[in-house]
């Protein structure tokens, strides 16, 4: 069992601040102290430019960073080191995709087909690339509750078919789409599927090689790493298919004033000097989150939302957005007459995180016909009692609003 | 509820949310300025008719939180009627009492200095009064 | 007078390692507590994600980090804090000047100016924006001691030349460019000219408003800063002229599944979760910095610079390659008969860091014909009797290599 | 100087840095192959002739640190004129002694061992071998 009391006591912000109750984990975690360790570690002891220093810290810091290459592909079932590229984020991952592996083929009249939920980062890139090749974004529609129909899905597939990219879970109200039967749908004919983790990582067993995932992308900083890391999960063929679209050092072959040839990937992907404590932060990161079974992490979320839906229905005028059921650790909501922003700041000057807006979903909001929602997401350290304590200040909202 | 809070949802903001002044789709307007936060998705239309250097009349429709909504209600209470020179040093006076700059400024301005203490909201307060300053600074 | 023996106190690598004389900062610079100590206090304190939360530690990452532009405008004389987009670092700040910039002007038949002594990052971008549209990299020859000719350059020029891209420090050689005369004689015929300042900003001080550059580059590991993050310093005028080339969110006003519309600069090049606490860490190394006189600094590297030069000379079969005028503080040498690399192995058993290699300056080592160089690159906190260490270490290199 | 660098820069590296093995150019040979480390810019051709699976003569030229050259100069020394079957098994036990696994390997390949204390280097020792191997995969 998952011990989120004890939990707690690896991330020092709530040593700091003991009355903090941190429910915007979807849009970035806390850091655990190993992190922040990992870091400091890196530039007190073995900072380094990497790949090029024959001295020892030079050689530590490459060795350590080409490590981490392999725990990542080893967290998320890649069959190789080779199969990570290190990116900023995962806005980075899916327009390094979106320009390069889907720049190169992309026709008019060809066809990129994305779902209703999609976070900007997972829906612009598609949109930009399709604008400039003269293709056509498609968009899944989904129902109120957020479900993709796989119906549907299978008769808009076509020849014309270039990708299909849809997140795993959406950021927005935590639906999980079913992508293991997307894969399968798409592989039927031939159509490569990229997955957006970025809210899964941290939550899921992920095994791409046996979801069959042709691109898998992620963030760091949700998954209690540092800010400024991401990956690229790509099978090894499609990396092959893949010019790099950033040029600098560190991802030459050859170079004169003539023309320049280019290492393999991953490296020909990593240009110039990257962010190599992000990398070290990243690898304890995983390291970290790897001691946990992901089955009771999953397990512990999925009784912390009950529980917060079930109490969430004490306060008037509430509603969820989006479903009860297929949802990971983040519940959307509003309520009747407050707006979404009054919440989170009366929330917030009691010390408790949440997140109110867009989520960078706006078509998904225009869909739903919402300016916005209140958004709590959980992770493995948030406690039932925290639960509680937001929903004793949601209690009086009402009289602070509209006079009790 | 902290004093903080309580200082930011007084009850003018309180009113002017629940009852807004103005508060109508005029689509017929001679100028209808839009007031939009992409970051937390607030969009409000401002309809002005400006006749011979006044501002004869002025609605707003939208969306927005409490104080984006009464901040836009106090700015109809006050500019309609208005001269433009007297609009110019109304927004002038509103910008500077939210900055908690004191200033002889009409009353109920000063329930939005409060935002300052939440960084996150200042933004609301100061909503419609950011477009129609670009409008009059593009004009003029 | 600078004080290196204290400033060294400010770096927790030469207490956990008082043996370690680190001569490549050119590469990257060692990390002063300050720096470490501001991404521990970010990811203890108020890690947030920026821009959208109304919380209070939001609120604080936010401003903290949007405070830094401020500074990073102040340190290199911008006249604004919208002149400053934070990148990944300066491989990126050129790629996106490259892209974007030039990428949506350039014609076939136009022309890009660059030197001969440029590091990859500064050539191959070029290059590759120029065989897409059918333009022509051109060349601006330099003598064996690294000097560019200005009378050359000047006839040069013509209508079809879009942009000159110059390094402001040779990273190979440490020669100091002209820079403020290119610029003059650039803007005579409205080209205008990117420095890239990966090698100066942590020397020199910087003005681009006097310099009237119009663009300017650089990374903040090589800044005492964090890696991960860049700066790129352009005019408003060309932001205005640049669109976004990464998508996703943060830099959006408007997304709808037809088309998106986006915010205006800085913010529109900095899409998805950037580097957060890089940044701030940044702002560290950057006040940090700001405490000693840039003259001083200058001086003092100068100063030590000589005396290396003056020591080396006692080593047999040594040559400078470069220029003992002109220089920043870098020394690039060989050693008659002994590969550069095993000097660098040999120095490197004894805790000395230098680099040997191309220095990611290929086309400059094919002009100097030689197959690499052994680099020491000094900074702030060296000292007179590492040079006299590394020194010794030398003069047994014939013995080890030849015997006695 | 310290026992490790000692160990790297032996008596065995040392000759054959200065007295290479078969170190002249052959164009005119049946393959060549290039040998090249982007990193530090250290490049060899190999020159082979291969006449009925057997290895009848290899040379080498090109510039490199004392490791890669000397580690290219023995490899000429104890391929030359094997059957692709021996130099397989050798290429093997390169690998296997550079790694540092006890194997019934010649004796000057231990030489090549030390350079696992310095990992900015272990490519060094193995570049010219790696291109050889890769093209045996190739051609098998
Ligand atoms: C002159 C010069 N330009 C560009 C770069 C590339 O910088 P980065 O690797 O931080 O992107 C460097 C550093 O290696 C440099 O010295
Ligand atoms: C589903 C999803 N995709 C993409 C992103 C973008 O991630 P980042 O901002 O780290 O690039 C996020 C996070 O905001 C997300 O939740």
């Amino acid at each position: 069992m998952l011990e989120p009391d004890n939990i707690r006591k690896d991330f020092p912000v709530f040593r700091e601040h003991p009355d903090l109750i941190y429910f915007d984990n979807a849009a970035t975690t806390q850091k655990p102290q190993v992190v922040i360790d990992a870091i400091t570690e890196f530039y007190t002891h073995f900072n380094a430019n990497i790949h090029r220093g024959v001295y020892d810290i030079a050689a530590k810091a490459t060795e350590r960073y080409e490590a981490v290459r392999g725990k990542v592909a080893n967290f998320i079932g890649a069959p190789s080191a080779k199969n990570i590229v290190y990116t900023s984020g995962t806005t980075a991952s899916i327009n390094l995709v979106a320009q390069s592996f889907l720049g190169a083929q992309l026709k008019a009249g060809d066809e990129v087909i994305i779902s209703q939920m999609e976070h900007h980062a997972n829906l612009i890139p598609w949109q930009m690339i399709c604008k400039a090749k003269g293709a056509t974004l498609k968009v899944m529609p989904i129902d109120r509750e957020g479900a993709i129909d796989l119906g549907t899905l299978r008769v808009s597939l076509s020849k014309r078919t270039k990708l299909i990219a849809l997140t795993h879970v959406s950021n927005t109200f935590g639906r999980i789409n079913p992508i293991r039967e997307v894969i399968k749908i798409a592989h039927q004919k031939n159509i490569p599927v990229l997955v957006d983790g970025a809210q899964s990582v941290a939550h899921f067993d992920i095994d791409v090689s046996d979801l069959d995932a042709d691109f898998f992308v992620f963030s760091g900083h949700k998954l209690f790493g540092p800010t400024g890391i991401g990956i690229l999960y790509a099978k090894e063929e499609h990396l092959n298919a893949m010019q790099p679209i950033v040029f600098g050092g560190d991802m030459i072959k050859n170079v004169s004033f003539e023309k320049s040839s280019f290492l393999s990937a991953p490296q020909c992907f990593e240009a110039g000097t990257t962010n190599i404590a992000g990398v070290i932060g990243l690898g304890a990161a995983i390291d970290y989150l790897s001691q946990y079974d992901k089955k009771e992490i999953k397990a512990y979320l999925k009784e912390l939302r009950e529980y917060a839906l079930s109490r969430l229905q004490e306060i008037k005028g509430f509603s969820l957005v989006g479903s009860e059921e297929h949802s990971s650790a983040i519940i959307s909501f509003v309520i009747d007459g407050v707006h979404p922003h009054d919440i989170a700041t009366i929330l917030g000057a009691h010390q408790i995180a949440i997140r109110a807006g867009n989520h960078c979903t706006q078509p998904l909001m225009d869909f739903l016909e919402l300016p916005g929602t209140s958004r709590m997401s959980f992770s493995i350290y948030n406690l039932k009692s925290e639960v509680d304590r937001a929903i004793e200040i949601m209690q009086e909202i009402h009289d602070l609003m509209f006079g009790a | 509820m902290t004093d903080q809070l309580k200082a930011l949802y007084q009850s003018v903001i309180l009113h002017h949310n629940k009852e807004p002044v103005g508060y109508e789709k005029r689509p017929e307007a001679g100028m209808i300025i839009e007031a939009y936060n992409p970051i937390c998705g607030d969009r409000f239309n401002l309809y002005l008719n400006i006749v011979e250097g006044q501002l004869e009349d002025i609605h707003f429709h939208g969306f927005g939180c409490a104080i984006s909504k009464a901040s836009t209600s106090i700015l109809i209470k006050h500019l309609k009627g208005k001269s433009i020179e007297e609009v110019k040093q109304l927004v002038a006076a509103y910008f500077k009492t939210v900055n908690g700059e004191a200033e002889d400024a009409p009353e109920d301005f000063a329930a939005f200095a409060a935002a300052k203490a939440f960084p996150g909201r200042m933004k609301c307060a100061t909503l419609s009064w950011d477009e129609l300053n670009e409008y009059l600074k593009s004009v003029s």
